[in-house]
């Protein structure tokens, strides 16, 4: 894949920040709004998916190493799952939500306790999920090159 | 009668996923079966009338906007049913189209009783 | 409710074209217009979480599915060979439909939702205590995240297991070394 | 509870997220670190032998939340998971050298483990489903992980199979939901004996036998099964053999016919006729096969008709009405043969492996007087085939005995006769393999090959020292006691399942 047009190339990398910023908001209100860790997550990859049929799949390579990537998939299940521990070593139980009554009031960005935090979690590691998946789909084979049996 | 018609979107996925012969039309069959039940799913928390499970501030302006919300929201429990469902289905599409992705690489056609005959 | 009537007809519709039709690139973009009437359906079931996330869900699908089937064996699809049983199958499947559209009626009608009819339902407590519990006004995000977070800790797993799976079956080579013996040549 | 009942799940799924960020460097840590994780778990589960107890996740009631059940029946699963995973964890850490991308192996692994711990504590019905989801997309990708032409294939049937038995079950479960506005396990089976079965319910019921059905293999339902086995490699065999299909397939069944919806005549005479159909087909078509893993897989097929044969008469006996004692001896029976099944049946897929790995084919005929070359092999799939064949001292024997006694004591003497006549068909498949791998003329070239070491054996004479100690677990009345019997409590209770968990 070598990438499209330059006016193609320049409004994905414009777009691209527009795309990931929506997708933080998502993610950051997803307790108050619709939306959340994994709808913000999703529109996270879009953006780097448009990058990626835009530019080639090197350019992005180059911009996000697989590497890396695949690393914040791991990051962001860990996470995840250590927010569960953590509340079972402060609150007592799994998955309590022991900080639901420390800070922030209903209807604010700072409220619902870990809430927030699960929704980060999630939103990176769905988003880096997804454009792994997507971005190994794309370039692990070209269409019609065969095996040789 | 909407439920019917779930079903009957159901029953179609459930014949394309087990009468036709190509892999993509089955991951089709598959995906058309899923449709149907997160469908279904929601629409047991329907309510006539009813608004999204969600709370904004001038439901917390009144006790009355307050129990209005309470009596017309509908169910948030399918919703989150039917979140994780949809998650997981994208999660087997993603398998099950690297497996096609690498059967067509292996063998050439996405063709079942083709790459059964290859195989021999 | 014909809003609802009008677009069940429409996925209906899409899907017959998509599971019958001979070319696959077409089957899949009638996947896509399928994809995008259920999120309107969710919209106007009032579910606009679900709404969001199924259209964004639905055009990574259409990239993964169109990458899958764009440029290979394009509109070749060899007639079902097997005419008896298709003819089969078909009537295995219509009985089925028959005798499954009795147990809607079990169901409470649609519109009112199952909770209002039992008693101490726990979707009348996430509805009346859910934002003073956990604080969050999203009732589906407290539902997901925080009263039912074990099956999202499950959904998260889901996801990693399939996205590591994919990328465990689209690796180059699987084999490290060759056996320590030849294999006996098949005979 | 000295132990959270989470930790089942959080241990090997925090291990799992981990694994994959050591890359190609760090295989061994990686190995290291894995098996840590499952002796870990096998010492958890022992130390719950005998306990029982409800945990509330997040600290919300059980309505509003998720909680998880530990009961007889689903310690005695998570020992016998966290006995096979353990021993053949250990036996992938010499075995999957020959592949690349071990960390990703051992972390899917991993992942099927907790999936399948998940599935056997869930006290909800849907969460039941997302963690039977986790062990099957699992399982899906660990068939396909060889990458070649027969395991692609075998890989995608079994992807679409088990699919479409997911979506089925979670049709099931929007109609349960739908008819009683629950999903919690133990209110559905309230709710349901206060308003009677409907339509709607005895629907979802056959939806949940269908969907487990296909997850379990049984017989209409068997397609994928003589594939997939042979195709993955032979630990992933031996760990979707012995316990995969079980806590999946017959535990999910058993606990949603027993607990939630109720024995009915009619489920009983179902699940025996599908159990029989089972033991005889898998029987008939393992005899004609050629391919060492094939054998094995129509086998487990076989097998398995024999657990949800004694599940499904205790089942048939208790809607009967007839001496309680009857039912439980018969669902002993099934219980005590699915833990012997998970224990010698993955010991023999892992000689296969060790064979395949040592001679490199898996045809019988190309292969022969092993007994020489392969002293320890030969040793374990002996003990091993003597164990599923039923000879005495071994503990095939003592299930097999429990279940024609059953049989015999309910008075179906021709059900007793067809399990007579299924173990000596068995015991044809094994003498055949016997006859072709180890004995008879050495072909020329497998002169040199070698028995295979280290850790793959430790696990091999592991499992073997197991099958010959299985029988104490019903001789030894203490044993039987905290291990079997709490088992077999929770099934023929039956519906009290919801007062006990609503209860503690």
């Amino acid at each position: 894949m070598q990438g499209m047009t330059i006016i193609v190339k320049t409004i994905s990398s414009w777009v691209k920040v527009l795309i990931v910023l929506f997708g933080i908001y998502i993610i950051l209100f997803g307790h108050l709004t619709p939306g959340g860790g994994f709808a913000g997550g999703v529109i996270l990859a879009s953006s780097y998916v448009l990058l990626m049929l835009a530019f080639g799949g090197e350019f992005v390579k180059k911009d996000l190493p697989l590497s890396l990537v695949s690393k914040l998939d791991c990051l962001g299940a860990f996470m995840f799952i250590m927010i569960a521990i953590l509340g079972l070593v402060f609150g007592g139980t799994f998955f309590v939500n022991f900080l639901v009554d420390k800070y922030g009031q209903p209807l604010h960005l700072l409220s619902a306790g870990t809430i927030p935090f699960s929704n980060i979690a999630i939103g990176l590691k769905v988003g880096a999920s997804l454009f792994l998946v997507i971005f190994s789909l794309s370039t692990c084979c070209k269409a019609g090159e065969l095996d040789s049996h | 009668m909407l439920y019917a018609l779930c079903f009957l979107l159901f029953m179609i996925g459930l014949y394309c996923a087990v009468v036709k012969k190509n892999m993509v039309k089955i991951v089709v069959g598959i995906l058309i079966m899923e449709y149907a039940v997160n469908l279904f799913l929601v629409m047991l928390g329907y309510r006539h009338g009813g608004i999204a499970p969600i709370i904004d501030k001038s439901h917390l302006e009144s006790q009355a906007a307050l129990n209005n919300f309470v009596s017309s929201s509908v169910d948030p429990l399918p919703q989150a049913l039917v979140l994780t469902a949809i998650v997981i289905s994208l999660g087997s599409l993603a398998l099950m189209i690297s497996l096609c992705i690498r059967t067509y690489e292996k063998y050439g056609t996405f063709d079942i009783t083709e790459i059964r005959r290859l195989r021999g | 409710m014909t809003i609802f009537y009008i677009l069940m007809i429409f996925i209906v519709i899409a899907s017959l074209i998509a599971v019958e039709t001979t070319d696959l690139l077409s089957s899949v973009i009638c996947i896509g217009a399928m994809g995008f009437g259920v999120s309107l359906v969710f919209l106007f079931l009032r579910a606009p979480d679900i709404a969001i996330t199924q259209i964004v869900v639905e055009v990574l699908g259409l990239i993964i599915l169109i990458r899958a089937t764009i440029s290979r064996d394009l509109t070749f699809i060899s007639g079902d060979k097997e005419f008896f049983g298709t003819v089969v199958s078909v009537a295995i499947i219509f009985v089925i439909f028959l005798a499954g559209l009795r147990v809607f009626e079990t169901l409470p009608e649609f519109g009112t939702a199952i909770f209002t009819q039992v008693p101490n339902a726990a979707s009348q407590t996430y509805i009346s205590q859910g934002l003073e519990k956990t604080g969050a006004a999203n009732l589906v995000a407290s539902v997901i995240l925080d009263y039912r977070a074990y099956d999202t800790l499950g959904e998260a797993t889901v996801l990693f297991t399939s996205i590591l799976g994919a990328t465990v079956l689209l690796r180059r080579k699987a084999k490290n070394t060759p056996e320590t013996l030849q294999p006996v040549s098949e005979s | 509870m000295s132990i959270p009942l989470p930790a089942f799940v959080a241990i090997p799924l925090a291990t799992a997220f981990l694994l994959p960020m050591f890359g190609k460097r760090g295989k061994d840590a990686a190995t290291v670190v894995a098996n840590i994780a499952t002796i870990l778990l096998l010492v958890f589960a022992i130390s719950c032998i005998g306990e029982s107890g409800v945990y509330e996740i997040g600290k919300w009631p059980i309505p509003l939340g998720i909680n998880l059940v530990l009961d007889g029946l689903s310690s005695l699963l998570l020992l016998a998971i966290s006995v096979v995973s353990a021993a053949v964890m250990l036996f992938s850490a010499g075995y999957m050298e020959q592949y690349t991308a071990k960390p990703k192996y051992l972390s899917l692994f991993l992942l099927m483990v907790a999936g399948m711990n998940g599935v056997v504590l869930s006290g909800d019905i849907f969460n039941l489903f997302v963690f039977l989801e986790i062990a099957s997309l699992a399982s899906y990708a660990l068939v396909g992980f060889g990458c070649g032409h027969e395991e692609l294939e075998a890989s995608f049937k079994y992807t679409v199979l088990g699919t479409i038995a997911s979506i089925f079950v979670l049709f099931a479960i929007g109609l349960v939901y739908g008819n009683t506005g629950t999903l919690n396990m133990a209110y559905i089976s309230k709710a349901i004996q206060n308003s009677g079965m409907n339509a709607g319910l005895g629907f979802a019921m056959a939806l949940f036998i269908v969907g487990f059905g296909l997850k379990a293999a049984l017989v209409p339902f068997h397609a994928w099964l003589p594939d997939a086995h042979p195709s993955a490699p032979a630990p992933i065999s031996a760990m979707l053999s012995g316990v995969l299909i079980k806590s999946l397939g017959v535990y999910a069944l058993a606990r949603v016919v027993f607990n939630v919806f109720g024995v009915s005549l009619a489920v009983g005479w179902l699940l025996i006729a599908l159990g029989i159909l089972s033991m005889v087909v898998g029987a008939f078509l393992a005899i004609g096969q050629w391919d060492i893993k094939r054998l094995m897989a129509y086998s487990s097929i076989s097998q398995i008709g024999y657990v949800v044969l004694g599940i499904g008469l205790g089942a048939m006996l208790l809607a009967k009405g007839a001496n309680p004692a009857w039912a439980s001896l018969a669902i002993l029976a099934g219980l005590f043969h699915l833990v012997n099944h998970a224990v010698y049946k993955s010991l023999l897929f892992l000689t296969s492996g060790s064979l395949e790995k040592a001679t490199g084919t898996r045809q019988l005929k190309e292969m022969g007087g092993l007994a020489q070359r392969l002293p320890f092999t030969r040793t374990t799939c002996t003990v091993a085939s003597a164990s599923i064949v039923g000879i005495p001292p071994f503990s095939g024997f003592w299930s097999k005995l429990i279940l024609v006694m059953a049989a015999i004591q309910a008075q179906y003497y021709w059900i007793a006769a067809i399990i007579v006549f299924v173990s000596l068909c068995t015991l044809i498949m094994y003498l055949k393999v016997q006859r072709y791998v180890f004995l008879g003329e050495l072909p020329e070239n497998l002169r040199e090959a070698q028995e295979n070491g280290g850790t793959m054996l430790v696990a091999m004479v592991f499992l073997a020292c197991l099958c010959v100690l299985m029988g104490l677990l019903v001789l030894v009345p203490s044993l039987r006691g905290s291990i079997l019997e709490p088992a077999v409590t929770v099934l023929t209770d039956g519906l009290k399942y919801s007062d006990v968990v609503m209860g503690m």
